[in-house]
């Protein structure tokens, strides 16, 4: 290992001066925000920003295209939900967050549909896979989301209703047949 | 006889209400201050029917959730130090408000009363023994606690402010050889001359010297970064990891009072107390010129006013510093103390008895 | 008014001084030890040796007792019973001893007070006074105290880099 | 002996045989899909096609035997291009929905379309409608679009079970399997049929939609439902057993030519769900007053140590009755026998309750005693020492047995509720040990559950005394032991200790000491068991 040192002078070795100069810069910034503060309060020089935090759950970032949120599933126009229950994406899923329960549907044309549809969020590692892995245009993680805190873990792991119930962020919506459209525009396998 | 007892209740009630709102407020301020140092926001969450004033009720908050907290006591630790502790940090930092001036003598209804609540002749004294006896909540609270990685906290805070007392106590030698005096109430009083005419003489002025290494070895005292070793919550296990609940909030609140007591201190040795430059008994003048009489209660009010205007930039100057300065590492620290602190109080009391002696000889 | 202080500022020191020995608890004889060396300082103060009582608090109770807190806080932590007072030959002294102690008190209080009563000066006991009395009348012992105390720092200093 | 090369390779075989047979030996597989080695050939997917030198069409592999000097090409390009024009022609109409067939994971046609085809289609016309979900019988669903009309679920029907319901109906594109009307699918071999399906067009009821395969884990394994001891895989997974109360998903044929060859019987197959079933015990519990506790092994071992100790020290060890059950392995029985009439000298030790191997057989798998281990339980004499089964209750109900030990066995399901109420509820002590709740637990004072078939690791000796080794699929459920575990901590705590770590040293001491079984070991009895050297046959 090399050390790469840097040999004080006299005036930084008496920490003296380098305090000052650190206490400068630190007051420099609170008195520049603090008038920027003060001014907005009192409604002026409102484009000047005074703080770089964002407060998160009045005012968000807005996503990327690509970005991953909560998920989704996909519906049929009767509002059911698209999935199969070929257990794809619970195969994919490089975390096991996802959990299908299938069983017969009683349309014959339809087969198999899941009863139970789980994704636990607190496991889920936003990696899309799931999304990739769909062949029916189910499942998609374009509804803008972060997950919202819960108080067991239980309220972390998202139902089939939950689920169902989500909606893409305008614009960004990744399916190409969109939540309880007529016929599908696209349909790999005539369902 | 009864009324003298009265006025000193009076003046306590002053003094420890001002210190304790302070001291919550600080709590808030610390949080605020360092986000606007930062470019950040800071708390502003806590909210009262909507209302947020600033994060204001954070404190309020803090404490109903400290309150209703458990309180915990290791079942192999000593219950009566345990909860001693905490109650011996708040009460060593509290005494020492006792004999800090924060106004001059008050004439009023045919009475003299002056604006401290004890008006000791060995004043700085008793802050230096009060400081001393500090100590004891930190080791105490380390060693009740059946832990032994508080008990090695305990042990490296003592040692911390064992080391930083004697400089603290050596650099207020000199000013008691500016002033002559060993009393705050003097030292304040004096602080009412000028230098060439218009120049106020401050302990600042004096004792330039000194004032750095005072203020230095009291932020040690205090043990806030970058002296916070003993504490630094976030990575360190320190002498009070076994606390929770209302004996977390008293040490906490003790370190906060200590900030304001080192800050009244402060302006009290070095910074003239509760003077404001060319305004005394008689009124606002301007020295050689001509003078504005005010009135009696008006100058007392300003300057206890100014007194606490003092205490309060500087309390918001230690935190600037803690959200400033990084932290030293404990060598370090111990280096500073002993290596470099105390030779230079050491230095500063011959320095000064040299110059003094020549301007008086 | 004075008075009544004294006798309860007496009482908690001799109270807390028989705590000191007979407590089981290493940490509790030694926070008698801090009570008692206040109050000792308490009694100084009302002495109006003030300057005397904040050094006392400073040194004793500030800075030595700390040292033997640190002492016991390296010890193993353990609870000793009261230990019984021994009797034998020096128990029986002890006694001896103290049955004198008390009858020079009784003889003392019957024969009157030790010291004539004398009116104090104004300073007496301040800082001032203190200082004006090491440095003039008691120069040399206090200069020699000071050496000695400077050989035992250097000799600390020495011990610790050699070791 | 014919001698011929397939692939460079050179293989000598038997006259007769056929070129896929032949290319077997040599570890060469030629796609196919309506051959199946204990059917007829019938050369109808032509999925087979291979070419021989000399011979200028491509030949079916199942139907053309093998001459010597045959020089046989089974991967050349002409081959893989005939392979791919086929599987297009079967994809024909194929619907394509592998995300909700079941087969996916396990379906000829998936995998040779993904090592042979992956081709594009080139149909442009509509696809071919024929009937979804079709209910061929209680277990069977057909699936007529997926169908490759390969006529093994037919032949199946004709050549090994005899009843012949299905066969194929319509003509060209619209043929489709079907049954004959007014027959039913009622035999009981129906199972097969989804495993014979190379596609997904038969369906098993049972395991329907239940897991995918690849989720599945397969371990060898014997059938327990009757003395015939078919060789089966235990397909197994404990992903999702919170959600579905379900582990083993299913039981499959395993090749056994001394046995079972590919099949297995309905009951059999789907006779494994007490495996997960609710009413499963999964912690030892003890009677207290009215009510059952669950505790601890350690608790429940010493609580029936002492009662047992208590009831020695009062009466005399034929006041204890041990009835073990024909269900549990060689290893637990042997464990039965060396403690409790070995060391404890109890003589009242008998499996056979009265009617406990009058089921009814069916003559081809299907055995009348519905016990995997009645041969073993014989052969490691626990019959026979004293009084028979029946007498044992009989006592217990007149008195003269004080506690009873039932390891495994389910007295009321022969002898009646009421015999069984009537002589438990005498007894001083009636210790229940088993995998699932019975009748007779209602009067047990301790409950110790043992571990189920696929859980535990033993072997099972057939009515042709054939040894033959269960191997452990699944963790046992919640707290269940392998019975031979919860004997040997008994055991253990009322002082008698034995050497035994796994179930392999219990049956080493078998071999040593149980005629018959002298000389074998775990490795020698295999995937496919061993027939025991009995002196009287």
């Amino acid at each position: 290992m090399k050390i790469v040192g840097h040999k004080l002078s006299f005036l930084e070795n008496i920490y003296l001066f380098e305090i000052v100069r650190g206490l400068v810069i630190t007051t420099r910034h609170f008195f520049y925000n603090m008038f920027f503060h003060i001014a907005h309060l009192l409604g002026y020089q409102q484009d000047v920003e005074a703080a770089v935090t964002i407060q998160y759950p009045e005012q968000t970032i807005p996503v990327s295209k690509r970005w991953r949120g909560v998920h989704r599933i996909n519906t049929r126009p009767d509002g059911s939900p698209r999935c199969v229950a070929c257990m794809l994406c619970e195969t994919v899923c490089p975390v096991q967050c996802i959990h299908i329960v299938a069983e017969e549907h009683p349309d014959p044309a339809i087969e198999k549909y899941p009863v139970s549809f789980e994704v636990d969020v607190t496991r889920c590692c936003w990696c899309g896979m799931c999304e990739e892995a769909c062949p029916v245009d189910a499942i998609y993680m374009d509804s803008g989301k972060i997950p919202k805190a819960g108080y067991s873990r239980q309220d972390l792991v998202y139902d089939k209703e939950t689920l169902t119930k989500e909606v893409p962020l305008p614009g960004y919506q990744r399916s190409l047949n969109p939540p309880g459209a007529g016929a599908p525009k696209v349909n790999p396998m005539g369902l | 006889m009864f009324i003298d007892v009265a006025i000193t209740l009076l003046k306590i009630a002053f003094v420890f209400g001002l210190v304790l709102n302070i001291a919550g407020i600080l709590g808030w301020a610390e949080r605020k201050q360092s986000a606007v140092m930062q470019d950040r926001i800071g708390a502003n969450r806590a909210d009262i029917l909507g209302l947020r004033l600033f994060g204001l009720f954070h404190p309020i908050a803090d404490i109903v959730k400290v309150i209703t907290k458990e309180d915990w006591i290791p079942p192999g630790g000593d219950k009566f130090l345990h909860t001693l502790a905490p109650f011996l940090a708040l009460f060593t930092a509290l005494a020492v408000f006792a004999v800090i001036p924060f106004g001059d003598t008050l004439h009023i209804a045919g009475r003299d009363i002056p604006l401290v609540i004890a008006d000791l002749n060995v004043g700085i004294l008793f802050v230096i023994a009060f400081g001393s006896l500090g100590i004891y909540s930190v080791v105490l609270a380390g060693w009740s606690s059946d832990n032994k990685y508080s008990l090695l906290g305990s042990m490296r805070a003592a040692a911390q402010v064992i080391s930083y007392e004697l400089a603290l106590a050596l650099s207020v030698v000199g000013v008691i050889m500016a002033y002559g005096s060993v009393e705050l109430d003097d030292i304040a009083r004096a602080q009412g001359q000028y230098v060439l005419g218009i120049i106020p003489y401050w302990g600042v002025i004096a004792q330039p010297l000194g004032f750095l290494i005072f203020f230095a070895a009291a932020m040690a005292e205090t043990k806030r970064t970058p002296f916070d070793l003993p504490e630094c919550e976030s990575e360190i296990i320190g002498y009070f990891t076994e606390y929770s609940g209302f004996k977390f909030l008293a040490f906490w609140m003790g370190e906060f009072i200590e900030v304001i007591a080192v800050a009244g201190v402060v302006t009290t040795l070095y910074f003239g107390g509760w003077q404001v430059p060319f305004i005394d008994s008689q009124g606002f003048f301007v020295p050689g010129l001509f003078t504005i009489p005010l009135p009696h209660l008006l100058v007392v009010v300003i300057q206890v006013t100014a007194f606490i205007l003092k205490v309060c930039f500087f309390c918001w100057f230690m935190l600037l510093v803690r959200w400033t300065l990084p932290r030293f590492r404990y060598d370090q620290l111990m280096g500073f103390g002993w290596k470099f602190l105390l030779p230079l109080a050491f230095l500063n009391v011959i320095l000064s008895g040299v110059i003094f002696m020549s301007f008086e000889g | 008014m004075e008075l009544i202080q004294f006798y309860i500022v007496a009482a908690i020191t001799i109270s807390s001084a028989v705590s000191v020995i007979m407590q089981g608890r290493v940490m509790y004889s030694i926070l008698s030890l801090i009570v008692t060396l206040l109050s000792v300082a308490w009694i100084y103060a009302i002495l109006n040796a003030s300057f005397l009582a904040v050094v006392q608090v400073i040194l004793y109770a500030g800075a030595i007792v700390v040292l033997f807190v640190f002492a016991v806080m390296m010890l193993r932590y353990e609870e000793i019973e009261p230990q019984r007072m021994r009797t034998g030959l020096i128990g029986c002294l002890g006694l001896l001893v103290a049955l004198f102690f008390i009858f020079e008190l009784i003889l003392s209080s019957a024969t009157g007070p030790f010291v004539e009563e004398a009116t104090l000066s104004a300073d007496f006991g301040s800082i001032k006074s203190v200082g004006a009395i090491l440095y003039t009348q008691y120069l040399v012992p206090l200069e020699l105290a000071s050496i000695l105390l400077l050989v035992a720092v250097v000799g600390a200093a020495l011990f610790s880099k050699r070791g | 002996m014919p001698t011929l090369v397939i692939d460079d390779q050179k293989v000598t075989v038997d006259p007769g045989t056929t070129i896929i047979q032949a290319a077997k030996k040599l570890d060469i597989t030629i796609p196919h899909y309506c051959y199946h080695p204990r059917l007829k050939s019938v050369d109808m997917c032509r999925m087979c096609l291979v070419e021989v030198k000399d011979i200028p069409k491509l030949q079916t592999a199942c139907s053309t035997q093998v001459r010597d000097n045959m020089v046989v090409f089974t991967n050349n390009q002409k081959v893989l291009d005939a392979r791919r024009s086929v599987l297009e022609f079967l994809l024909i109409n194929h619907p394509l929905d592998c995300p909700i067939c079941d087969k996916a994971g396990e379906c000829m046609l998936q995998d040779f379309y993904f090592q042979f085809s992956r081709h594009t289609s080139k149909f442009k016309e509509k696809k071919q409608k024929k009937h979804k979900v079709v209910n061929l019988g209680p277990k069977i669903v057909l699936d007529s679009e997926r169908c490759i009309l390969c006529a093994r679920c037919v032949r199946f029907l004709k050549e090994v079970v005899g009843t012949e319901e299905l066969g194929i109906f319509d003509r060209g594109d619209h043929s489709e399997i079907g049954i004959y009307p007014g027959r039913p699918l009622e035999n009981n071999y129906q199972g097969n049929l989804a495993d014979v399906c190379p596609v997904g067009a038969l369906t098993a009821k049972d395991f329907r939609f239940a897991c995918r395969s690849w989720f599945l884990c397969q371990e060898n394994s014997i059938c327990p439902g009757c003395s015939t001891g078919c060789n089966v895989l235990v397909h197994s997974s404990e992903r999702s057993y919170d959600k579905t109360l379900r582990r083993v998903y299913r039981l499959t044929p395993r090749d056994n030519d001394e046995v079972n060859q590919s099949w297995l019987c309905d009951v059999g197959r789907y006779g494994y769900h007490f495996v997960d079933d609710p009413d499963r015990l999964t912690a030892p519990s003890l009677k207290r007053g009215e009510e059952y506790v669950k505790v601890d092994w350690d608790t429940a071992f010493r609580e029936v140590a002492q009662r047992l100790r208590g009831i020695f020290e009062r009466y005399s060890p034929s006041s204890l009755g041990i009835i073990p059950s024909p269900q549990l392995t060689n290893e637990d029985l042997y464990m039965v026998k060396k403690f409790f009439n070995e060391t404890l000298c109890i003589t009242n030790i008998d499996f056979k309750l009265p009617g406990w191997n009058q089921g009814q057989g069916d003559g081809f798998l299907l055995k009348a005693d519905r016990n995997p281990n009645t041969m073993g339980a014989e052969l490691l004499g626990l019959s026979g020492i004293g009084p028979q089964a029946g007498e044992i209750i009989e006592k217990t109900r007149l008195g003269e047995i004080k506690a009873l030990y039932l390891v495994g066995s389910d007295p009321a399901r022969y002898l009646g509720e009421e015999k069984i109420a009537s002589a438990l509820s005498r007894a001083q002590l009636v210790v229940f040990q088993g995998s699932n709740y019975n009748y007779a637990c209602k009067f047990a004072h301790a409950i110790l559950p043992g571990a189920t078939f696929v859980e535990k690791e033993g072997t099972f000796t057939n009515a042709q005394a054939r040894v033959q080794k269960i191997n452990q699929a699944l963790r046992p459920l919640g707290e269940s032991l392998p019975d031979w575990k919860i004997i040997l901590g008994l055991a253990l705590t009322m002082g008698y200790y034995f050497p035994y770590k796994a179930a392999e040293d219990i049956f080493k001491d078998i071999a040593r000491e149980v005629t018959g079984f002298s000389g074998l070991d775990y490795k020698k009895v295999g995937d496919k068991g061993i027939k025991l050297a009995l002196s009287g046959g």
